[in-house]
């Protein structure tokens, strides 16, 4: 401190400031001047890559999460998936630090995989990098090479690993890279001309609810249709508590993986979230391919079975045609809880097109559209759905956008609720709407991440929660004389 | 509550070692041989620490550490409510360490407190042509939308320095152009072996940027302190700071639980710094001692015991005044907590705990366990230092074990072996143990209850152990089928 | 009037007055009071017999349920069912009025049978009373017979009937009536030595939410037991809008009822539900016969899964194991949002004691226990329940009380929540607490019953709701800093 | 919208006749011949009804009907708020009846308003032993519990009339000994054919208790009247009484919609009754008019159409004052109604819709939708009476379905032939229409939306028809496999 300066005093902010600056915020002056921003990003909807890619890393049988980076970072993504899931999230770092700066890391990649093959007896590793690696540029390939070599791990051990910059994409391209070095590894060699597994290969695409796995499941086995969920982590992240510890519960059978490429169909869905993984199975497994839209609404459900329907030569079997049935039945009970409410949803995009889907199908207004980390032609698909329905006219769509920016559109623009995850809930409170935690991550409520949203099942939970909340705040804001027994 | 030659029934040096050695089994050599001197047998007697720490993390054995970066944002400048903290470099870690530390904070979020999530969201480009032209912009744009913010601690991410970004240099442009504190924080994750490494800038950079900025507006008295090293966990400070004033203590700042930039920066005119949580911030104290000559005193407000024994050694620094109070604390107090010991002893006495957390909770919460009858069998840090585990050793009954940087291999052992009736760690651990049918409290966050300090605090913590350790639903663990 | 009478003007209660009786019966003094009486009954959580007839007679296969009374009683039952299923409940009456108290029904009673007949081509027509007939005697067998006779329906049809007065018993009583007579009705002459179905037979008992049945079904399909479900509502009221209107969608099997009297073992759920149909298939029923506790929560869920495998002689199924260990693993997460709050609850005696074992297997503390239509015998076993857990001791069970004994109790001795169903609003609101809505009838929330509360599933589905809610009200009301992203 | 001579395209007496006959096939021959007289198509230009009604209901056919006790205790009595409504005789009928009919209520409940379920629960033995004595001590238990009740309605439910107890002479015996009005109404549910029933015993109780025994505090005023057949249901009290007193007039009681027993008793003071359900209150209109020589009109609040036609014949009554008020709220609304014409006419414009209710809807609502560009080509009561059907003939197109106590063999026949795009009737019929793909409104209970008369009711009336006809979710109906 020098020693002319003149003393400072510790001053407070005044009641009247926080006041008038709490207004502020919620002006549509606050608004444009935050839609000004251009380096600042506040409370953005998406992470970054490992993330995703760690969420496939445990959805194979046996395979062990391996962050090559800082054990930080590993912290971070377990931490993550613990909360989200309350499970158990085992994944290894091979630590790097400063030296890693400057010998790279090889060495802490060689001796984290001998100790982890050592002490976790994993089937396989996948090995996804964190910034510090991709920074210095770490040749994953050489140093694997070498670590079978030096017999850090055996010669046929098998080992993905993908790229996953964290300054580049979210977590939904983190999950395509490694499910597609997940493939590749466990396929190689393993394609054989004129076998036909039979099966359909299911790639759900980065989603972050069991339920939804589960209910995939289920559909296909009431088709009969035999399949193969790739990184199915459904048993992964909802295991039994039994008093046994299991390091790895569930996951797509390794073999099952490995066959995959010879097998009769391979659907992935969503058309944002394994677009690389697609591309290569394109070039590269037997059978037909396709992407159609995460069967979420009506609309999706239909194309979704129609689609197996045609495939597999089946019919639509019986029970889920009765489903379907149940499901509008739910819906034109409902319809009117939530006919021409207004929605600000925000989310992944095969999430985002989902909702507005649903939306729409309910007579619904998905009104505030927002992706944190979007494309044009995201725009282009949820614009699309929009024009399709009298109940999308008002709606607007905001791209590479962050949750401080949609509180500047809820405050300035009401809706009546929010469809995102936990971390739109400081909006939800600051505007008295509702939020509904259908996206990732759920830190703050139990079991959401168990009920699944897409299909049929999915439609009636989703018209469940909604309109039931609906009616929660009719019942509790209504004065006394408008309090009634039916609703 | 002795602290000198409890013993556990059963637990002996060889039998600790024996399943110390045991685990160590599996590991390839090198690593055997790393991680044997992390895990050792409690020697209450001994004048050093048992077991070896603040060593690198042994790659590949699933450690529970963080990085500098954690330490950084996540303890120490994350909980100053005042600030906008700016995860500088990519999207995640600012993503992960997103309210999700339970530091609480008064005022209201976005105008007066900022527990958000800034970044600058680096991208390719921002790698590749750096990023300090978009920190200068940022710096500014928070300036404008957060007019009441009373600084910007810019926190480095891994990138950031391996790129070669001068964060230091623009924080100084931004402080003359913004007329605002701004802060750079060379908190890279790489640095250092745990979120430790993180503390000790970020206690440095407080010392270079903050400490001696302000003087406290009102006159000095002979009773303003400073309580250091508390975070406000599920509102802990909120607990211990109204304690502190009864007993007639100004509490000038409190660092950084809930805290205001300002107050921390005026610290240097207190008469005496308080610290609780020694490992993360007695680089501070020590550095206001030598600089401001002002004393500091480890305290520990887990349970009656320890809050009647720092209270007293709070009052043998003080005049009559001060020690008439204190006793008048403790009497007003003492039996209300003999009623909450009174109510769960009964249902918790003689079970087992075991602790692995960080900072200071190892060693401080063993006292509040005893007094409701429970044993503390193990022990360990996620990011200690040698001094820490000094400290340990006469908090823990004998031959107990102590584990640094224990491996989630290690732990699963060390359970299977001491059928703890109760883990206390982090999330991480959680459902990990509970899978086991362990009962578990995460000792971190208070598992979303809290406070655990102070008279209040010990109230929660006795219920909350109580409900984890007897809750019916572990009765369904086993299937009868 | 009489001329000398004063003039008495119109007075208007004041808001002194209104103010001072709201506290008033919030009081000490007015409970006291009210529980005094001893003829008025104020809000009774119960209805009358037929209601529950008439769940059983739509529950059969092509069943068409039939009110000897007046129509008034018909439309009662009709719109009840209506209101909680959100789906049609077709059903007739054969609309008795003054002329019935001097001559009887016999005219109206078969006049009625040729019209539904004719219109609605039942294959089973199942016939029970409301007061009028009960009161002057009418005599259904004989009546019966002689439509049979003079042809109103044809000879073989077959034709249940039951004797279900409403001043007496309740609706579960009305439910074991009508189901005795479709059994008797039914399985008449099919008793055939030597012959077992191999199936089980599964009575639920007198239960409103469909998805319990469903849950049942999928159970019993797991294990691999073919059953059948005697009065299986859930195609009945839960059917698929596809643009048809069916008459009478889903429904146990005529036949499949018929040779449940050769089944291999007979099971009803529910101690308190279908006593004297138990008692009846005890003697008449060959295989073997038993009463199992409705499977509410952990225990009484292993029991019937123990139960089925040690009949069937096969082991519980692994999917049924780990459904179990996901349920504990859903409870041991989410004990803490409910460990030790106290409850309010009531409902009937088999939901009452299913409730009471699962909030004290979670740690919760039943509170006032309440039955509108109790026993000696069912406050027994509630008590019993208690005795087993420390969470039951500062438990009080209130039998044949009524919901405006609730009220008081409620107001008086403060509880955390109300587990009934929507008739309990009215409490929720004036004591500000939540109410889940898990019993009959649920007028103000939808899809409610589609929910199952049974078995492991229901386990789940509790532990979510009520916990959820319990995390709401933490978000709703605590001050900005104790707002928080985790919980 | 004018009243005679519509016509909708494709509807012609031969056609309607055709289905009509095509209906009835199906019944026994008995059967046929009885309901064969109650369907009809319409014809506005005759001088009678075109239909039978108020007959028995036709046992087995499912019909909608309910019974005289739901007459007076949903209907007459239920609403009066400050009064307690005990259902006399076994528990189900009150039970059924509690908080299913949406008369909307102002006050405490328990308090000083009581939409609760008072029963004396009949046992086995109150029917063998009566239950007279029961009544008389569960009338003084009410008194004590309910202190600001202003009186007490005695329901009979059908046991009552049968065993022969003699509710009339313990009421007598209570208002002595209670110093209340308690008021017994013989309304079991066997007697007469219907509700309706139900409606005229509930009146002549009125009259014989009730109406005379109270004036009003406040001066006479020519501007007095009174809203009879008012049930408030959703609220349609609270959207006709401010539209009435903007008029000038000062409603002093209404009838029973959120009603007070001593406004009701001192209804024999007002000017003008003004009857909007005539079925259910047209007898104590007449019993006024003859006793007391106040002057009634049926008047009818659905749509813009029939409100200003109902103002100004109103208006007709009254002074130049009212007169001018009239026109002036006229004025006023007008373009609002418009507006929310504008709105929903371009998606209902064409819309075919049937009706089935009770009291006056079939007829009131049919202007209403057809201002909404709808055409209304079916309606039809549960428990209407010949005049209701004479003043229906008028308001509906020529030749369009007329259906008395339809049965849903019958109701659903029609459906399939005249495939409405509504259909607007009760909460049985609902789901059974929603089967087939039809949207539906309740319009006993407005489907818990509402208020729908006045202008307050007309936009939220459009707004909720459109909410059905236009919900995407009848897209979804068929499944494309």
């Amino acid at each position: 401190m020098s020693a002319d300066a003149a003393v400072k005093y510790v001053t407070e902010i005044t009641p009247e400031d926080e006041s008038r600056v709490a207004e502020w915020i919620n002006t549509e002056e606050y608004k444009e001047k935050n839609f000004a921003r251009q380096a600042l990003v506040i409370n953005p909807a998406h992470t970054c890559q490992p993330l995703g890619a760690e969420l496939v890393a445990h959805s194979f049988e046996g395979t062990l999460p391996f962050v090559h980076g800082s054990q930080g970072c590993a912290s971070y993504y377990r931490s993550t998936l613990n909360r989200h899931f309350r499970e158990p999230a085992p994944a290894v770092s091979d630590a790097m630090t400063e030296d890693g700066a400057v010998f790279g890391g090889q060495n802490n990649l060689h001796e984290a995989l001998e100790n982890a093959y050592a002490l976790y007896k994993p089937k396989m590793i996948g090995i996804f990098t964190s910034c510090m690696p991709e920074v210095i540029g770490d040749d994953l390939t050489a140093f694997i090479k070498n670590a079978r070599q030096k017999g850090f791990i055996p010669q046929d051990f098998p080992v993905a690993y993908a790229n996953t910059p964290s300054f580049n994409g979210s977590h939904i391209h983190g999950y395509d890279s490694m499910l597609l070095s997940m493939l590749q590894t466990l396929t190689e060699g393993k394609r054989m001309e004129g076998r036909c597994t039979g099966k359909l290969n299911l790639i759900p695409g980065c989603d972050f609810n069991t339920g939804n796995y589960r209910e995939y499941k289920r559909i296909l086995k009431e088709f009969g249709i035999p399949a193969t969920v790739l990184a199915d982590i459904s048993d992964v992240f909802d295991s039994p508590l039994d008093g046994t510890y299991r390091l790895y519960p569930g996951g797509t059978k390794l073999e099952d993986a490995a066959d995959s490429i010879n097998g009769k169909v391979t659907m992935t869905l969503g058309k944002f979230a394994t677009t690389r993984t697609f591309s290569w199975i394109k070039d590269n497994y037997a059978g037909e391919h396709l992407s159609l839209p995460t069967p979420f609404g009506i609309e999706k459900s239909d194309a979704f079975m129609m689609k197996l329907a045609e495939l597999f030569g089946k019919p639509v079997p019986e029970s889920l045609k009765a489903e379907r049935g149940r499901a509008v039945d739910a819906m034109t009970d409902a319809h009117q809880y939530i006919h021409n409410k207004k929605f600000a949803v925000y989310g992944d995009p095969d999430y985002l097109l989902g909702y507005v889907s649903f939306l729409l199908e309910m007579g619904a207004q998905p009104y505030h559209i927002l992706c944190s980390k979007g494309s044009k032609k995201l725009e282009k698909d949820i614009q699309a759905l929009l024009d399709s329905s009298l109940y999308g006219k008002d709606a607007k769509i905001y791209m590479n956008k962050d949750l401080w920016h949609l509180r500047s559109l809820v405050m300035t623009d009401p809706v009546d609720a929010i469809i995102g995850d936990t971390h739109g809930k400081f909006i939800s409170r600051d505007a008295k709407i509702p939020l509904f935690r259908f996206g990732f991550p759920i830190f703050d409520r139990v079991n959401l991440h168990r009920s699944p949203l897409i299909g049929y099942q999915g439609v009636i939970n989703m018209v469940t929660t909604i309109c039931n909340k609906f009616i929660d705040i009719t019942d509790d804001t209504c004065d006394d004389r408008h309090f009634e027994m039916m609703r | 509550m002795s602290s000198t030659a409890r013993k556990i029934e059963g637990i002996t040096k060889e039998s600790t070692q024996e399943m110390i050695d045991k685990a160590l089994e599996a590991y390839p050599e090198k690593g055997r041989k790393k991680r044997a001197p992390h895990l050792a047998p409690n020697d209450p007697g001994a004048s050093s620490a048992c077991v070896k720490s603040n060593r690198k993390t042994v790659p590949g054995v699933m450690s529970a550490r963080g990085c500098a970066y954690a330490g950084a944002k996540g303890v120490v400048w994350g909980p100053i409510r005042d600030m906008v903290h700016v995860s500088h470099g990519p999207v995640g870690c600012g993503w992960y360490s997103w309210g999700t530390r339970r530091n609480m904070m008064t005022g209201i979020t976005g105008v007066s407190n900022f527990a958000m999530q800034f970044t600058s969201d680096f991208q390719e480009k921002d790698i590749v042509y750096g990023g300090d032209k978009k920190l200068m912009q940022l710096l500014s744009e928070t300036k404008e939308l957060f007019p009441l913010a009373k600084g910007i601690s810019v926190l480095s991410e891994c990138p950031v320095g391996l790129i070669g970004d001068d964060i230091n240099n623009v924080a100084r442009q931004a402080v003359k152009e913004l007329d605002l504190p701004v802060i750079p924080c060379n908190c890279e994750g790489f640095r250092g072996v745990s979120q430790s490494l993180g503390h000790h800038i970020s206690n440095d950079t407080i010392r270079d940027h903050i400490i001696g900025t302000r003087e406290f507006a009102e006159p000095e008295t002979p009773y303003d302190i400073a309580l250091i090293g508390e975070y406000n966990i599920g509102g802990d400070a909120w607990s211990v700071k109204p304690m502190l004033e009864e007993i007639g203590l100004n509490v000038k700042a409190v660092w950084t639980g809930d805290g205001q930039l300002e107050h921390i920066a005026a610290t240097h005119k207190v008469k005496l710094n308080l610290i609780h949580c020694y490992r993360s911030m007695n680089y501070m104290c020590k550095v206001m001692e030598e600089k401001y000559g002002i004393p500091w005193l480890e305290i520990n407000f887990f349970g009656p015991s320890k809050i009647r024994e720092s209270l007293r050694k709070i009052a043998a620094l003080f005049d009559d005044t001060i020690k008439e109070n204190v006793e008048k604390v403790i009497a007003k107090y003492d039996p209300m907590m003999q009623a909450v010991i009174d109510e769960y002893r009964p249902r918790l006495d003689g079970k087992k705990v075991m602790l692995y957390v960080g900072g200071l909770r190892p060693r401080h919460t063993v006292s509040a366990y005893e007094e409701l009858g429970m044993d503390v069998v193990g022990s360990g840090y996620e990011f200690a230092h040698g001094d820490d585990y000094e400290r340990t050793s006469a908090e823990m009954p004998e031959a107990t074990v102590i584990y640094d940087d224990v491996s989630e291999y290690e732990l699963e052992e060390f359970v299977h072996k001491l059928r703890p009736d109760l883990v206390g760690s982090g999330i991480k651990e959680k459902y990990l143990l509970q899978k086991m049918g362990i009962p578990f409290r995460q000792m971190h966050s208070w598992d979303y209850s809290g406070p655990y300090e102070g008279y209040k605090g010990f109230e929660v913590f006795a219920r909350d152990i109580d409900m984890a350790v007897n809750s019916p639903t572990w009765k369904f663990v086993k299937s009868p089928f």
